[in-house]
């Protein structure tokens, strides 16, 4: 398992390496000079020039690249040219709201996809499947921010219940119950991901259960239940765990909208204010993380894989 | 004509997936035959109207430019249909031709798939949205950035089902009686992906969709003037409260056909030879 | 040791000669399949008998509804679209189809267990040999963990798994296709069961390995007395296991015996097609002897005997539904021309 | 444990639960902005944004009072000498920054040279002087070479201005903006921390020395009665009203003018209007192009425009906005109408005949303009239908904020562009009074008008040249005017303090919950 992990962990290089080449390239293609953002409306064309030339901007792109390169291996991001502190205090600020943010979406991806989806293939073909298989489909086709304003507009400004935007952090003042802020970006983005994962449980058990060793299990006399859960859903796990990778990368990506909505002070919020800011170094810290972070779930989804399912061995 | 057939007997039965065609019908005819349909230029501004309620003239209300909220919604029917349909056909054609040849000649497959691999490593909203401040707002490059973003599954998901089909003996027994590389490809193998690949069409059209009004959101997708549905939620979303129709029509209108495109795609995956049943995504 | 079994055909009670109580008896069972919304009989008004400590073979072609009879006496046919329409299934004094899911459940793999035909997909792939065993054990006899583990090693060893201790923490992928029909032998008496079905055990394995397996089931038959029900299409199978036989054809029984009669005297022209397509062993054969045509569609039955479009005796009256023949008082035949046709056995 | 111990500890335990629970009564002002301000260094960030935070911390050595006149803060008194060329200030004694040294003339002439050579705005005033010393302990001297008219309501105005930092920050620092552990200021607030992306937050300052007399704008009295001041980024506007409606923020700010009546009918909510207006500027191109001096045709566009529908589509109610011509807001001591019958005539027939004199051919003109504004975006649609009417063939090119930046900095990108101005206590902080600053407008009729303009001091000979330059800008047309605008936040009802209108920035001394 070691060596297979070590194993997959090398061959992740050369795709890493191509990302970085991409998310360099993206960036610096984006219009849109960060020295004259920096410098406001005021600055003389010599002062932005002068500028440029201290952040480095005026080398040719490889050099830049090349430098970059560097100091990543070395752990360093660079500087944001916005807030001027190290890129990776920047997203480490941001990685708190968006782990736990990303830990309560699954939280809620897990307790109701798959109870919801273990029902509605119990029941196939009856009332109880067609509403609960319908309503996943309509709340997988739901805009995350048309959902987010709405449970914004019903829970915290009608009622009452829940903040309605930001996070302080569960450090500071209030300490954990500070999580309260969490509880509808993480509705707004559970509700897509939930759905996907209620159908995925749903049609995975249909096909275990029309599998043999489902009628063995049954002809022992176990309830239902115990063969539902234990033998139709057990072998359905490996085909839903091998989309958890998919699901992890529509949260990324849903949650630049939630936390845009809720004004969440997160990593994906950060990108979205990056961009518009042109601070190039944050923009490229969050997306070569993310896409490391991506793969890294997509060799824990293998590894999973393998745990759950031991046919499959791993060499 | 096959496909024809192949929808008709995927829908047999299927109420829900059947009021959804028959939903997104009205929205084909409504997109094509907007001019007629829309009682009002969707770009006319008329600041004395102004965020009227709904009513008449203005079926759907105004916004706040006084535009007639019904011919926008009528005129971002054809808007989706455009975004829909040139994402489907971006994706299909990026995405399907890399798949087909990856998973034909393998040599150059494995290559190819590596770099897909690398683009699928990007989560698909973050790479639209940096693809789309690289390159600028319009229809076009909406478009291409969501095509791009499902040409990396739909080349995946082709490549598996080349693997599948290129060691069935039908193709075999047309190797065997000289067919050509071209003529193996497009001939005899094509037309057996061409129902699985319409399945993955129509949940591409319904992602793009979902994918186009977040970019329109986030004030990253299409032009602000163009008449969308998305642009109409995002430039009119501060009215939720004090003029409640510009968001709730709308609204409804892309979930409604996204709900619809997803019960189609699920029926016509139900009824799909099962060799692909499980190569196909969806929701 | 003699035993007895009383067949009935049709709705006729014949021979009773059993001095006690039947382990199984079915009666007028009948079997529907819905499809369309319209209900497709598959198994008609079919009854028969097994004793306790009795082997009772049921041959037949695919479709004849043997397996779904089967199936339907162990109680698994909820969840698909085949129901039991009518009839009784008395098994150890009650009847089955009254029984309630949980009282049903409380008999499944206790006093009835079942093997299946594809030992490669009967046993779930994520799960340890040893803890498939153990489950229905745990279950039935609510005994510790540590005892099941016990128990399903001396039924490991007595299926004759080699190398017991080590196999059975394996998963079913890291057995052969002849050692997982023994694991799932294990699994079917490991509460030793009153009845044990075996739905063609063997049809999936290696020749070879099938007289292992259908010797290991001959073997456990003698050492704890457990009736069988053996279901196979191979009337050979059934000659080598089986005191009793019954030929099922298209959702009836066409014809019933002790094995040992039914080839001293074949009574219906279907087992008669049976047996010659056996391929005998150890001979070179240029062609067998098929049955020629197929088994009908369930909705198209033909008019009287069902048989009667394939069988190369058929006569007009053969449109008639044929009479039951009681050609010894353990050998029965539906076929008009019972009589007359069991001079010509070869 | 013996029992003593024990006794003591439970003491110990319910002492710091009052302390814990008085701890959470702290009183927290929580402050939803626009977003994130690049720094909070006063010299040399202009952003409306940081000085809304920042004016809590830092001071200057003037300030503005109701009447939008400079004033002193951290200055005690002044006096010029005839000629208008040595400015003596007499700094306050009794000053102390957050880090507890004393303020003194050093600390005040490290913090002016450095926003004279640095600073954003620094170099307007420093242009004129000749030298700057300490002529005491609390008394320093201004040399000009030449009087310089503007130069108290520069040193007052805080937002790109002169605030006062320690001689031991200032010692080293250039262009870069101070570092957070450097916002060491004289304010009533002091910096606390700044977590990106999540708050900024402000402590009182224990040690404060309040200036005297009764509160009047930013003058007088100012008293912290916040615990802390607390600065979250909520860019979504909707969310900022959805958040303040909560009662998760006391106050938000920059919300759209068509929720105006709701908002304000809401009685969970009270509404602060904005004192200083701010005004949108379409900027033509002086450099290159088609506008390239060509004067008529800059007229004939400006002819083809009426302001009015693009303000009531872009702000909506009557109240919040107003068609006015004066670069200046009526009521303001340099409010005056020279030029402003050009401002909005609306006229399509007379805009065509005065392009086709202008030589004009259909020749595409180039419009940028960014969606990050929505007024600006909403205006900028109906101006340019209007110019189609009078048939201009506009190119509307739309942006984000940082292209658009980017873009004007380049004289071949663009014919128009469309910004905002915000409100400024003296002409001369306009932008197209800038030499520099994209569109480029230097002619000579500019730099004699504007020579005359900072030499004097005479406030009245001043407005009288204001007017001039105001009826140049209409007949040159560097810059279009689109009218004002006026902003408002949202606060909770349960602020005290808050007053009807701010005076440019939101203030949150002398305000208590």
């Amino acid at each position: 398992m070691i060596a297979y992990t070590f194993k997959r962990l090398l061959t992740l290089v050369p795709t890493l390496l191509a990302a970085s080449v991409l998310v360099f390239l993206f960036i610096h293609l984006i219009p849109g000079d960060p020295a004259a953002i920096l410098l406001g409306d005021t600055a003389t064309p010599e002062e932005i020039l002068a500028l440029t030339r201290e952040l480095g901007l005026d080398r040719p792109l490889w050099q830049q690249y090349v430098l970059w390169f560097k100091n990543v291996l070395s752990g360093d991001l660079g500087r944001s040219l916005f807030f001027d502190t190290p890129v990776l205090q920047v997203i480490a600020d941001g990685a708190e709201t968006s782990i736990l943010l990303a830990l309560l979406t699954m939280f809620w991806i897990v307790i109701l996809g798959i109870p919801i989806g273990i029902v509605s293939a119990s029941y196939k073909g009856t009332w109880i499947d067609q509403v609960t298989s319908g309503f996943a489909m309509l709340f997988a086709s739901i805009p995350t921010f048309w959902l987010g304003l709405y449970l914004i507009l019903i829970f915290s400004v009608g009622l009452g219940w829940l903040p309605s935007s930001g996070f302080p952090s569960v450090s500071d003042e209030g300490g954990w119950t500070n999580m309260r802020y969490l509880i509808l970006p993480s509705l707004t983005l559970a509700a897509p991901n939930a759905a996907l994962i209620i159908r995925l449980v749903r049609s995975s058990m249909l096909d275990v259960s029309r599998e043999d060793h489902v009628r063995t299990a049954r002809s022992k006399g176990l309830h239902p239940a115990r063969v539902a859960i234990k033998h139709v859903f057990r072998n359905a796990l490996i085909a839903v765990a091998a989309a958890f990778g998919f699901t992890f990368a529509a949260l990324i990506s849903e949650a630049v909208v939630t936390e845009t909505v809720f004004s969440l002070p997160g990593i994906g919020r950060l990108v979205v204010q990056s961009i518009l800011r042109r601070d190039y170094p944050v923009i490229q810290g969050v997306i070569l993380i993310i896409v490391v972070l991506y793969m890294f779930v997509n060799l824990l989804v293998d590894l999973a894989y393998a745990w759950l399912d031991p046919r499959v061995s791993l060499s | 004509m096959k496909l024809l057939t192949f929808v008709k007997e995927a829908l047999e039965g299927r109420k829900l997936a059947t009021a959804g065609a028959i939903w997104l019908l009205i929205i084909v005819v409504a997109g094509i035959a907007a001019p007629l349909i829309a009682p009002f230029d969707p770009l006319e501004i008329d600041p004395i109207a102004r965020l009227s309620e709904p009513g008449t003239p203005y079926l759907f209300g105004t916004d706040h430019f006084g535009r007639d909220t019904f011919s926008r919604a009528v005129y971002g029917a054809r808007m989706a249909l455009i975004i829909g349909i040139g994402s489907v056909m971006v994706a299909l054609l990026c995405g399907g031709l890399v798949g087909m040849l990856s998973g034909y000649f393998t040599g150059l497959g494995h290559v190819l798939m590596r770099m897909v691999d690398v683009l699928m490593a990007f989560p698909a909203l973050l790479l639209a949205l940096v693809l789309m401040t690289v390159l600028e707002r319009s229809v076009f490059n909406t478009i291409l950035v969501i095509g791009i973003v499902y040409a990396t599954t739909t080349a995946r998901i082709l490549f598996g089902m080349m693997l599948k089909l290129k060691n069935e003996v039908f193709i075999d027994a047309a190797r065997c009686s000289g067919a050509g590389h071209l003529s193996l490809l497009f001939r005899h193998i094509l037309p057996n992906l061409l129902s699985p690949i319409l399945v993955q069409a129509t949940f591409i059209f319904a992602f793009a969709q979902l994918q186009a009004a977040a970019l329109d959101f986030l004030g990253l997708g299409l032009p602000p003037e163009v008449p969308s549905w998305g642009n109409m939620l995002a430039e009119e979303r501060i009215y939720i409260t004090r003029a409640p129709w510009l968001l709730i029509f709308p609204g409804v209108l892309i979930i409604l056909s996204v709900f619809s495109m997803n019960l189609l795609g699920d029926a016509l995956r139900d009824r799909i030879d099962p060799r692909f049943k499980d190569d196909i995504a969806g929701v | 040791m003699r035993y007895v079994t009383a067949l009935t055909l049709g709705s006729r009670m014949i021979s009773p000669v059993s001095d006690n109580q039947p382990l199984l008896r079915v009666e007028n069972l009948c079997i529907a399949i819905q499809n369309a919304g319209q209900l497709q009989p598959v198994v008609r008004d079919l009854s028969f008998e097994v004793q306790a400590s009795q082997t009772l073979g049921i041959v037949g072609e695919s479709g004849s509804g043997k397996s779904l009879t089967v199936l339907a006496i162990m109680g698994l046919l909820s969840g698909s679209p085949v129901r039991v329409t009518s009839g009784k299934v008395w098994f150890d004094g009650k009847d089955l189809l009254q029984l309630s899911d949980a009282e049903r459940r409380s008999i499944m793999g206790d006093g009835m267990s079942m093997i299946f035909q594809e030992p490669m997909t009967s046993l779930n792939p994520v799960y340890k040999i040893g803890d498939q065993i153990m489950e229905g054990i745990r279950h039935h006899q609510h005994c510790s963990a540590k005892e099941a583990r016990t128990r399903a090693l001396q039924l490991l060893e007595k299926v004759k798994i080699p190398d017991a201790s080590t196999r059975i923490d394996h998963y079913p992928h890291q057995l052969s296709g002849g050692q997982r029909q023994r694991v799932m032998i294990a699994m079917a008496l490991a509460c030793d069961p009153l009845l044990l079905i075996a739905d063609e055990p063997t049809t999936a394995l290696d020749v070879t390995v099938q007289k292992e397996v259908l010797d290991l089931i001959a073997e456990i038959q003698q050492d704890t007395g457990t009736a069988i029900i053996l279901i196979s299409h191979d009337l050979g199978v059934i000659a080598q296991t089986c005191n009793f036989v019954a030929v099922m054809y298209c959702g009836e029984i066409v014809e019933s015996s002790t094995t040992e009669k039914l080839f001293q005297r074949l009574g219906h022209p279907y087992t008669r097609g049976l047996i010659e397509s056996i391929p005998p062993l150890h001979s070179d054969v240029e062609w067998l002897n098929a049955i020629p045509g197929q088994v009908p569609a369930l909705n198209a039955l033909p008019v009287g005997c069902s048989y009667q479009p394939r069988c190369s005796h058929a006569q007009a009256q053969c449109r008639q539904n044929p009479p039951v023949a009681l050609l010894d008082d353990e050998h029965i035949v539906r076929c008009h021309f019972a009589q007359q046709l069991q001079g010509r056995a070869s | 444990m013996n029992r003593d111990t024990r006794w003591k500890a439970i003491y110990a335990v319910v002492a710091l639960c009052l302390a814990v629970s008085t701890a959470n009564a702290a009183t927290t002002l929580r402050y939803a902005t626009v977003g994130e301000p690049p720094s909070l260094d006063q010299h040399v960030v202009t952003s409306d944004l940081a000085t809304t935070i920042a004016h809590h911390m830092f001071e200057g050595l003037y300030t503005f009072n109701a009447a939008n006149a400079p004033v002193p803060l951290l200055a005690a008194s002044d006096s010029m000498s005839d000629d208008g060329k040595v400015i003596t200030i007499t700094l306050r004694d009794d000053v102390t920054f957050h880090n507890g040294q004393a303020m003194t003339s050093a600390d005040v002439i490290a913090s002016l040279q450095r926003w004279g050579e640095f600073g954003s705005r620094g170099g307007l005033l420093f242009g004129n002087v000749s030298g700057i010393e300490a002529t005491g302990d609390h008394e320093i001297t201004i040399n000009l070479s030449e009087p310089f008219g503007p130069w108290k309501n520069l040193l007052a105005f805080i937002n790109g201005g002169p605030a006062i930092y320690p001689a031991s920050i200032m010692e080293g620092a250039t262009k870069e903006p101070l570092k957070p552990e450097d916002y060491i200021g004289t304010g009533p607030y002091q910096f606390t921390e700044w977590q990106p992306n999540r708050h900024v937050e402000l402590s009182r300052f224990d040690a404060y020395a309040s200036p005297e007399g009764e509160a009047d704008g930013y003058a007088g009295e100012r008293k912290a009665e916040f615990d802390s001041l607390k600065f979250f980024p909520v860019p979504d506007v909707g969310t900022r009203v959805a958040g303040l409606q909560a009662g998760d923020y006391d106050y938000a700010e920059s919300i759209p003018g068509d929720l105006y009546a709701s908002l304000d009918a809401d009685s969970n909510v009270s509404t602060i209007l904005n004192g200083g207006p701010i005004f949108g500027l379409v900027f033509m191109n002086s450099k290159e192009g088609p506008l390239k001096e060509n004067f008529a045709l800059r007229r004939a566009i400006q002819t083809a425009i009426d302001k009015t529908p693009a303000l009531q589509v872009a702000i909506g109610p009557e109240g919040l906005w107003k068609a006015n011509g004066s670069f200046l807001p009526e009521g303001n001591v340099w409010f005056n109408d020279s030029g402003v019958d050009n401002f909005s005539r609306g006229d399509a027939e007379a805009a065509k005949a005065m392009a086709a004199e202008a030589g004009y051919t259909g020749d595409p003109i180039k419009f940028m303009v960014s969606t990050n504004y929505p007024f600006h975006y909403d205006s900028a649609i109906v101006y340019t239908k209007q110019l189609a009417q009078a048939g201009f063939n506009v190119d509307l090119q739309v942006y984000d904020w940082a292209t658009l930046i980017e873009k004007r900095a380049q004289p071949d990108q663009w014919d128009l562009f469309f910004t905002h101005h915000g409100f400024v206590p003296d002409p001369i902080l306009i932008s197209v009074m800038n030499d520099n600053y994209p569109g480029w407008w230097t002619t000579e009729e500019k730099a004699a008008l504007k020579a005359k303009f900072t030499a004097s001091s005479d406030p009245a000979e001043r407005q009288a040249i204001w007017g001039e330059i105001q009826a140049l800008i209409y007949e040159q047309v560097p810059t279009m005017k689109t009218g004002d605008v006026y902003t408002y936040n949202i606060a909770s009802p349960e602020l005290q303090g808050l007053g009807d209108a701010t005076l440019i920035w939101p203030h949150f001394w002398n305000v208590s919950k």
